[in-house]
C-alpha cells in the first residue's frame, strides 16, 4: 500500500504551490488518490510558502499534513519552521543555498543546488519548482515519469514546455548523476 | 496510467463547474478570502458560457443583484464567508419572502468578526439557519470533499428551484481550498431541475398561488409577459401587500412548511461504519474527514465506533438522529466550534443517548488523534 | 569633501525587503542591492537629500543625522 | 372609472394608493407613466424597481414587472435584473432617504457603471414613511422628528453627487413642472446609460408639518416660485441664486454602456463557436 | 388623586429614559418602525445631557459609530428591528471580539424580510443568539412591561460595561409602544456600573489582559493616554493581530467562557404560581402578559398552571429550567413565532418533562385565550 | 536600530510590516507620522482609524489610539469617536476598495457633514490584500483576478466624489511626490473639516504583475512621469491631458464643522443652567 | 372592581391618540392601573386611527383591548370597522357628521356634535379630541374631574390651556344639556 | 363657447382625497372642494388645459376627451 505525505516549502513567488499541483495531477494519471492543499493568505505574503500533497493507494480521509515523509526546503525559514515535521527515516530535500542545515540524524538529508541550477544551467529562475519537481521524482518514484511530464506540460504556460521538460530533466539528473557526492545523508554534517 | 474523464480540482472551482452544469446564468459577488476563487473563476467561466459575471460594490449588492437576476429569469449564485454572510442576511430573508430561488456559498473561515481570515472554521452553522430576522426556515448543505462539492452544489441549484428557497452551500477553507480529483459527468447524467414557469393566460397568473399538488407557485420572469409584483412585505397570492393577519400566517407557515415538511427529499446524510456502532462521531465538512479516519483508528483499538454525516445541515436531519441516538450509547458531535449542530443534535437524540460535543476554534483542522483522544478520554 | 561616517546614513538591515526603491531614486548612485538586501556601496557620494529615506517603504534606511 | 392612461399602466384594483392627501409621490408617477405612455414602449419589456419608503410603494400600483426591494437597495437588485434581461427598459423609483442615505453606495456605483438604468429619485426632503425624520437632503436648519433642534447636516446636492459619480444623463424637476418632468424620464430611458432624474416632490403630512411649511398646496407654490431653469440660473448672481434651485437637464455625456460592454466579451468567445 | 413621582410613558420613551439615567452619552442610529421613537427621544434628550446623538446613514454605520464611541469612551446605544438588526450583525460580531460595551435595542415587529413593520413579533430570538458569524456569545434581555423597560435597559448597559460586551435588549411592538405608569427612581436610587478603567503606567498597559480576579480586561478610552490598539482581527493581550492558534481558542474561550460561566450574575427570571403549578407556561415580553391572563384564566377552571418568564433570553437559562421541568408535567413555549427559544427549552427540558410549543405569526398579540385553548386542547 | 521618527510614532515591537518588498504602503504611512511629527501633535490626542486591506493593516504599527475596524466602515466608527471626543485628531487610514466600493456611501456621508476627519486613501487600484481583484479604481480595460478580459468599469475619480459630496479639503498626490504628500497630510488635518487626501500608491505584487506594469520602481516611475500638478494640468488640452493625472490641491472651501455645530447644541441647553 | 377597556376611533390628525394619552394619564393620577397603546404606522396614513385605554384597579396583563366597553368614533370607516368590537351593553360614542349608525341594539349610542362644536362653537376644530374626552367624562365618570384636567394641561401646548378647558367644558354640556334629547339610546333609530 | 358636457372633465370621486391642488392650479378657476372632495362647480370655464389631471396625486380628476 502507498501513501506518502509530501510539503513543499519555501517562500512566495517560488512556484511551490503550482509544483504540489503537477505533483498531485501526476499521481492522479497514475490512477492513485491525491489531496493537494496549501498554506493561504496575508501570512504567505513575502513570507514563509507552503504546499502539501498527500499520494495515497487508499481513500485520503484526513486532508491536512502533519508529519511529512518528505519535505522540500527552498529557504531557510522554511526548512527551519518546518523541518521537525519529518517523520523519523524521511527525506529531506533542501536547497544548496540555505546555509544552516538541521541537526536530525533519523531522516535522509539531500542538499541540492536547485536554485543555482535555475538560474545558471537554463537562465530562468522560475523553473527551480519544476527542477525541484525532478529531484523528488528521482528520489522517490512516487509518480510515473510518463505522468509527472504529462502534467508539467499541462500546467505551465503554453510554449514552455521545452523548457520545463529539461528543467525536469536537470532535476533527475541533479540526483542521478550526484548520488554519490555531496547528496544523501552524509552531507547532513557538511 | 489510467485515463478517464478525470480532473484535479480545488473545492471551489468544483462549485463553479457544478454551478455552470446546473444552469447559473449570473453570479454577483464581493471578493473574501477564502471564498475568492469562486468569484474569480466565475468571472472567467461565465461569459463563455453567456453567463453574467459582476463584482458588485459589496455584498449586500451582491445578494440583491442575484435576486433581482434570478426574477428575472436567470439561475444566480453569490459567494462570501463569514463577514460577507453576515451581511447578506437581510437579502436572504428577502429571497425567502419572496421565494427567489439563488444559491449563496459561505466559504467558512475561523470567527467571529475579521477572525483568522485565512484559517478554516465551523462556526457559521447556526447563523446560516437563524442570521436573518423573522420566521423562517432554510435549506443549507454541506460537502466534505471536492466531489461533493460538485455534486452538492448542483443538489443545491436543484433544491433552490425545487421549492423556490435560498439555499445556503456550506463550505469551509479546508475544503474550499483543497484539490483533489473528480470525475466530471457528461452532460445529461446529472438532473437539472429548472423552475416551473406558469403556461396559464397571462391575466390569470397569481404569482403566490400554489396550484393544487405543487409545493411553490409558478415563477415567470420578468419579460415574458407575465407582468408581476415581488414584494419584502406580507402578501397574498397576487403579491400585492396586505395587513390581513390569517393572509400572514398563512404565507410564513407555507414558507416554513415547504422546507420543514418536505424533509424527506431535502435531507440527505451519509453514515459509516454504523450497523454495529456503539459510539457515532457526528460530524461534517472537512472535519468529518478527520472524524472518519479516527473512526478507522478507534476501530483499530476495539472501540465500535461509526459516523453520521449530515450533508443537508438545515432542515435538521432530526429523523435520521433520532434513529441513530436509539441505536447507540453515545454520541459526540465534533465541530470547529464550541458547540453549534451540537444543541439541535442534544435535543432531538439527548431524550436517547448520552450526547457530547467536542470543539476547537484555534484555527487548525481538528485531527484524528484528538477526536480517539476526546472519545476514550470522556 | 568631509569623510562621511556611518551614522551618517543608516541602514536596519533586518527591515530591508530588498524592493530596490532607494537605489533606484538615489541621485548619486549611492546604494546597490546586494544578497536580496540594500547595501552602501558608495557612501562618499551620499549628500543626504534624504529621498532613500522618504520612499523607502519599510523605514529601513535612514538619515542619521537628525 | 379611471382615466385611459391610469386604466393602461396602473393595477387599478390597488388603488387608491395608500399616499396621504396632497402627498406628491401620485403626480410623480403619474409623470414617470405617461413618459412611458409616450415613448410608446411595451409594457412587458418595463420593468419597475424600487426600494422602500412612501415612494417606494409606487411600484406595486404599476402594471410593469415590478419590484419593490429592500431599504435602498432597488439599484443593486436592478443592476441584476439588467444584466440578466438587458432587454427590458429598467426604472428605478427611490425616495431621498432610500438613494442616498442607506442607497448612497449603490447610486454612485451605478452612475459609475453607466448601466442602462433610469432612476428617479422622489426627493421629498424626508423620511416619510417613518414619519419625518431628517434625510441626507433636508436643508441645514429646518426641523425633523430626529432633529428637534434643527438639522445641522448639510444637504447633498443629488446631481451633483450623480454626475461626479459618472451618470451620463443628469436632470432636476418637480411635481409643479410636471410636463418638464416628463419629458425628463423621456430623455433619460431614452438615454443608453445611468439617468439620474430627481423629482422635488412634498410630504405635506411631516415635513410640510413640522417645517410650517402649509398645506400641499403651499408647497407646491413654494417650488413653483423657487424653481429656476438652468439656463436662467447660469445668468443669476450669488444673491439671486439665495435660495432659489435648478430645475432641467444638468448634464449629459457618452459614454460605452455596461451591459453593451460586457455583452461584447461575451460576443469575443461566441464568435469563434 | 395620589401624588407620587410617577410618569405615563411608553415602552421606547422608557428606555431612552433609562439608558440615559445608566450614562448614555451617545447614541447614532437610522430610523426603523417600531424603533424610531427610540432615536427621535434621544435626538430630543441627549444634548440636554451633553450627550449626542446622530442619525448615521444606515444601521451598518450606526453600529459602526456606536462602537467607535464606546471605545473613546461614551456608553453608546443605537436602536432598530428586523431588518435594520440584520445588517447590524456584522458590527455586533465586532463588537464582541473587541470586547466593546455597547446597547442595542431591537424592537421586533412581524417578519422575515420588510413583513409587517407596523405589527409586533418575536421572530429574532435565535437571530439575537446566533445573527453574526463565527463563534461566540451574547447577552440578550426581554422585559414585559414599560416599567420593566426601564430597569432593564440600565441592566442592559451595566451588563454591556461589566462584561465588555454588546448586549441585545430585546422589544417587541406591543411594549415598545404601549404606555404604562412609572415611577422614575431618583439619582443614586439605582446601581449603575461603569467599566473599570487601567490605573497602571501607560507603557504597561495591555489592553487585552485580564487582571487575576477581574471577568475581563480593563478598558481605557481614547485620549486618556493610554495609546492602545483595537482589531476584530484575533488577537493577543496587547491587541496586536496573531495568527497563533493557541491564543486564538483562548480568545475565544474566554469570550464565550466570560458569559456563560457567568449565569449565576446575568440570567434574571421571573415566575407566577410555578409552586404548585402542573403545567409551566414559559412566555417572554407582551406575550407573557398573555400568558398571565391565560394561567389566571386556567387557575380559574382549576388546571394548576404558572408561568415561567425568562427576561434573559441568552445566556439560556437553563438550570432554572431543569429545575421548572423536573417540577411539571408539561410546559408549553409560547411565542409570536412558530418555536425559536421552544427548541433550547426543549433541549434542556425536553429530557425531563413534555415540552410543547404555541406560535403564531399572524401580526397580531397572542390572546390569553387562544393560550388557554391550547393548554386545554393539546 | 529604527530611525527618531520610526521610534517616536511607531510600534517597533510589531515591525517589520506584513506589507510586500517595494509596496507602497510604507511609504505612504511614513509620510502620515512625518506630517503629524511636523505639526507637533501630541500622540494621546491623535487617534487612527483603519477598515480593512493591506493598506488599513498600517493603523496597528502606529503609536497612536488606533482601531482597524471592519471593512468599509471606518469612517462610521471614525465618526462616534470624534462625536465622543472632539478634542481628538482623529486620521482615516483606508484602501481604494475599503474607501470607495464597500465604505462608499460612509465617505460621501462623511464628506456631507463635513465632520474634522482626515481621510487618507491608499489608492493601489486593486483590492491587494484578497489578491488583486478589480477595484472602482482600476482603470477601465486593466486586469484583475476578477475582469480576466479587462475591466469594463470606468473607475471613478474619488476627489470628485468627494468634493461634490461635500469635503472642504481635497487633494491628491503619490508615494513618489512624498514630500507633497506630507504637505496635504498636514493641510488636511489642519482644515477644520472633512479632509480627503488620495494617495497613489503601488501594489506591485499582484496590481503590477497582472497588468505588466513591471517592478516596485517601475510603477513609481510611472507614478512620476504621469503626474501633473493642477496649475499645469489646467493648461494642457485635452490631448496633452491623455493618460496623464492631476495632483495638488483640488479643492478648498468653507463651512461649519460637525462636531462644532453639535456642541452649540449642547451649549445651547447649558447656557440655561 | 373597577376595570374598562376604551377603544378611541377616527382618522389620523383626530388627535385621538393624544386624547388616548390624557385619558390614561388621568386615570394614573387617580392612582388607577392604565394601558395605552394605538395602531400605529403607514396603512394608518390618512386611514383609520385607533387609541386604545384600558383602566383598572387591578394590575392589567393583557394590553390590548379586544372587546371594548366603551368606543368613540369620529368617522364613519372607523366606526363601521370597529363598532361590533363593543361589549353588549357597552357605550358608542359618535359624531353627528357619521350618516350610519350602527345596528346594535344591545348598546347604548351617544350621537353628539363633537366636531361641529369643535368648529363652530370654540372655531378650533383640532381641540375635538378634548371635546370627546369632556364626553367620555360626563357619560363615565371614570376619572375625576380634577385629574382629567391636570392631563389635558399636562400634554397639550403651553398657551392653549384655556381653549382646551373650554373645549372639556363642551364635552361636559353636550352631554349634561342634551341628555333629554338626540343623545342616549334612542338615537340609534335617527 | 359650446356647452361642456360631464364627459370633457372626469372626476372620480372615491379616488379624490381633497387636497385641493386641481383647485388651486386651475388657471379658470373651474374646481372647488365640497365635503372634502372637489366639485366641478363651473365646468362651463374649463379650458381643458389638463393641468389638474397633470397634478392631481391621486388620479381623481381627468379630461375624458382623450
Ligand atoms: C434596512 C431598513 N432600515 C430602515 C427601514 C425603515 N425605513 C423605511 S422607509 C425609510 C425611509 C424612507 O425615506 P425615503 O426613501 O425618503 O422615502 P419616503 O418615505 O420619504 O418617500 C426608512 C428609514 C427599513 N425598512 N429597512
Ligand atoms: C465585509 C467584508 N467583505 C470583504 C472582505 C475581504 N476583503 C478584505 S480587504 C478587501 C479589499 C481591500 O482592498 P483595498 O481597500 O483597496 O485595500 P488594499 O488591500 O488594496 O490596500 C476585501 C475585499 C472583508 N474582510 N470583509
Ligand atoms: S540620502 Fe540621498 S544621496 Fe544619500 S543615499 Fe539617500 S538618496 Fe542617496
Ligand atoms: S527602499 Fe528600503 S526596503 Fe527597499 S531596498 Fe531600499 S532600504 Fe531596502
Ligand atoms: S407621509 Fe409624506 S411622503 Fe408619505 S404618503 Fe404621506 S405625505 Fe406622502
Ligand atoms: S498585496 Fe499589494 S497592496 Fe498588499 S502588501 Fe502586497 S504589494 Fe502591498
Ligand atoms: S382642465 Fe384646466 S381649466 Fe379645466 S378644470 Fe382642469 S385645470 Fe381647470
Ligand atoms: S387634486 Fe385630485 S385628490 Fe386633490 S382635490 Fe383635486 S381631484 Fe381631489
Ligand atoms: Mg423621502
Ligand atoms: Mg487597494
Amino acid at each position: 500500500m502507498l501513501h506518502q505525505e509530501l510539503r513543499l516549502t519555501g517562500s512566495g513567488g517560488q512556484g511551490l504551490i503550482l509544483a504540489g499541483i503537477i505533483l498531485a495531477e501526476a499521481a492522479l494519471y497514475d490512477g492513485l488518490n491525491v489531496v493537494q492543499s496549501q498554506s493561504y493568505g496575508p501570512e504567505a505574503r513575502g513570507g514563509a510558502s507552503k504546499a502539501e500533497v498527500i499520494i495515497s493507494s487508499r481513500e485520503i480521509n484526513f486532508p491536512k499534513v502533519n508529519k511529512c515523509d518528505l519535505m522540500l526546503a527552498l529557504t531557510q525559514a522554511a526548512c527551519d519552521k518546518y523541518y521537525e515535521s519529518i517523520k523519523p527515516n524521511g527525506i529531506l530535500i533542501m536547497d544548496k543555498s540555505i546555509p544552516n542545515i538541521p541537526a536530525r540524524d533519523d531522516i535522509t538529508i539531500y542538499v541540492v543546488p536547485i536554485i543555482e541550477t535555475a538560474m545558471n544551467s537554463l537562465g530562468y529562475p522560475m523553473v527551480s519548482n519544476v527542477i525541484a519537481l525532478g529531484t523528488i521524482y528521482e528520489i522517490t518514484k512516487i509518480v510515473s515519469k510518463a505522468s509527472l511530464e504529462k502534467a508539467v506540460c499541462n500546467r505551465i504556460p503554453r510554449g514552455t514546455e521545452e523548457l520545463n521538460i529539461r528543467a525536469l530533466e536537470e532535476g533527475y539528473n541533479l540526483i542521478r548523476n550526484h548520488k554519490e557526492e555531496c547528496y544523501g545523508h552524509g552531507c547532513r554534517f557538511n | 496510467m489510467i485515463e478517464r474523464n478525470v480532473k484535479l480540482m480545488q473545492g471551489n472551482e468544483a462549485c463553479v463547474e457544478a454551478a455552470i452544469t446546473a444552469g447559473m446564468k449570473f453570479y454577483a459577488g464581493y471578493p473574501i478570502t477564502p471564498s475568492t476563487e469562486i468569484a474569480e473563476i466565475s468571472a472567467e467561466r461565465l461569459p463563455k458560457v453567456g453567463g453574467k459575471f459582476i463584482q458588485m460594490e459589496d455584498e449586500i449588492a451582491s445578494i440583491s443583484a442575484v435576486i433581482g437576476a434570478s426574477i428575472a429569469g436567470a439561475k444566480s449564485m453569490t459567494a462570501t464567508s463569514g463577514p460577507g454572510f453576515s451581511l447578506k442576511q437581510e437579502g436572504i430573508g428577502y429571497a425567502v419572502i419572496t421565494e427567489t430561488p439563488c444559491v449563496i456559498v459561505n466559504v467558512q473561515r475561523g470567527g467571529p468578526s475579521t477572525g483568522m481570515p485565512t484559517a478554516p472554521g465551523q462556526g457559521d452553522i447556526m447563523q446560516a439557519r437563524w442570521g436573518t430576522h423573522g420566521d423562517h426556515s432554510i435549506i443549507a448543505l454541506y460537502p466534505w470533499s471536492v466531489k461533493e462539492i460538485y455534486y452538492t452544489t448542483i443538489k443545491a441549484f436543484n433544491l433552490a428551484e425545487k421549492y423556490r428557497t435560498p439555499v445556503i452551500l456550506l463550505l469551509d477553507e479546508v475544503i474550499g481550498h483543497m484539490r483533489e480529483s473528480i470525475e466530471l459527468p457528461n452532460e445529461g447524467e446529472v438532473e437539472i431541475y429548472n423552475r416551473k414557469k406558469p403556461t396559464c393566460l397571462t391575466e390569470e397568473y397569481k404569482p403566490y398561488k400554489v396550484k393544487e399538488g405543487d409545493i411553490v407557485p409558478e415563477m415567470a420572469g420578468f419579460g415574458e409577459g407575465y407582468r408581476f409584483h415581488v414584494t419584502g412585505l406580507v402578501h397574498g397570492e397576487t403579491g400585492f401587500p396586505t395587513n390581513n393577519g390569517k393572509i400572514a400566517e398563512e404565507l410564513i407557515r407555507r414558507l416554513i412548511g415547504k422546507i420543514e415538511d418536505n424533509k424527506d427529499d431535502i435531507v440527505e446524510t451519509d453514515e459509516y461504519l454504523l450497523d454495529d456502532a456503539d459510539i457515532a462521531i457526528v460530524a461534517f465538512g472537512s472535519t468529518a474527514r478527520a472524524a472518519k479516519s479516527a473512526v478507522d483508528t478507534l476501530r483499530e483499538e476495539g472501540i465500535k465506533a461509526g459516523l453520521f454525516r449530515p450533508i443537508t445541515i438545515w432542515p435538521l436531519a432530526d429523523k435520521p438522529l433520532v434513529e441513530l441516538a436509539k441505536k447507540v450509547s453515545r454520541i459526540v458531535v465534533v465541530e470547529m466550534n464550541l458547540g453549534q449542530y451540537y444543541l439541535e443534535v442534544d435535543r432531538v437524540a439527548g431524550k436517547y443517548t448520552k450526547v457530547d460535543r467536542f470543539g476547537r476554534v484555534n484555527g487548525d483542522l481538528i485531527t484524528p488523534q484528538e477526536i480517539v483522544d476526546f472519545v476514550k478520554e470522556v | 569633501m568631509s569623510t562621511k561616517t556611518q551614522a551618517s546614513l543608516i541602514v536596519e538591515k533586518n527591515w530591508c525587503k530588498g524592493c530596490g526603491i532607494c537605489v533606484a531614486f538615489c541621485p548619486k548612485n549611492v546604494l546597490e542591492i546586494k544578497d536580496g538586501k540594500v547595501n552602501i556601496k558608495d557612501l562618499e557620494s551620499c549628500i543626504e537629500c534624504g529621498q532613500c529615506e522618504l520612499r523607502c517603504p519599510d523605514f529601513a534606511i535612514y538619515l542619521g543625522g537628525k | 372609472m379611471p382615466s385611459q392612461l391610469v386604466k393602461e399602466y396602473f393595477r387599478t384594483e390597488n388603488l387608491p394608493h395608500i399616499w396621504c392627501p396632497g402627498c406628491g409621490n401620485g403626480i410623480v408617477t403619474r409623470a414617470i407613466v405617461k413618459a412611458i405612455d409616450n415613448l410608446g414602449l411595451n409594457k412587458d419589456e418595463i420593468c419597475v424597481v424600487s426600494g422602500i419608503g412612501c415612494s417606494s410603494r409606487a411600484s406595486g400600483y404599476l402594471d410593469f414587472n415590478t419590484v419593490h426591494t429592500t431599504h435602498g437597495r432597488a439599484l443593486a437588485f436592478a443592476t441584476g435584473i439588467k444584466l440578466a434581461k438587458p432587454n427590458l427598459n429598467v426604472i428605478v423609483i427611490t425616495g431621498d432617504g432610500d438613494a442616498s442615505a442607506i442607497g448612497g453606495n449603490h447610486l454612485i456605483h451605478a452612475a459609475r457603471r453607466n448601466i442602462d438604468i433610469t432612476t428617479i429619485v422622489f426627493n421629498n426632503n424626508t423620511y416619510g414613511m417613518t414619519g419625518g425624520q431628517y434625510s441626507p437632503t433636508t436643508p441645514t436648519g429646518d426641523k425633523g422628528t430626529t432633529a428637534p433642534f434643527g438639522n445641522i447636516d448639510t444637504n447633498f446636492d443629488l446631481c451633483e453627487l450623480a454626475k461626479a459619480a459618472g451618470a451620463t444623463y443628469v436632470s432636476r424637476s418637480t411635481i409643479f413642472t410636471t410636463n418638464m418632468l416628463i419629458k425628463q424620464v423621456e430623455n433619460g430611458i431614452k438615454n443608453k446609460g445611468f439617468s439620474f432624474i430627481e423629482a422635488l416632490t412634498t410630504c405635506p403630512t411631516y415635513y410640510g408639518r413640522k417645517n410650517r411649511k402649509g398645506e400641499a398646496v403651499d408647497m407646491m407654490v413654494y417650488l413653483k416660485e423657487n424653481a429656476i431653469n438652468i439656463a436662467a440660473y447660469d445668468k443669476l448672481s450669488e444673491e439671486q441664486r439665495e435660495g432659489k434651485f435648478v430645475v432641467g437637464e444638468i448634464y449629459k455625456s457618452n459614454r460605452p454602456e455596461y451591459t453593451e460592454e460586457y455583452q461584447r466579451i461575451i460576443d469575443s468567445f461566441s464568435k469563434g463557436v
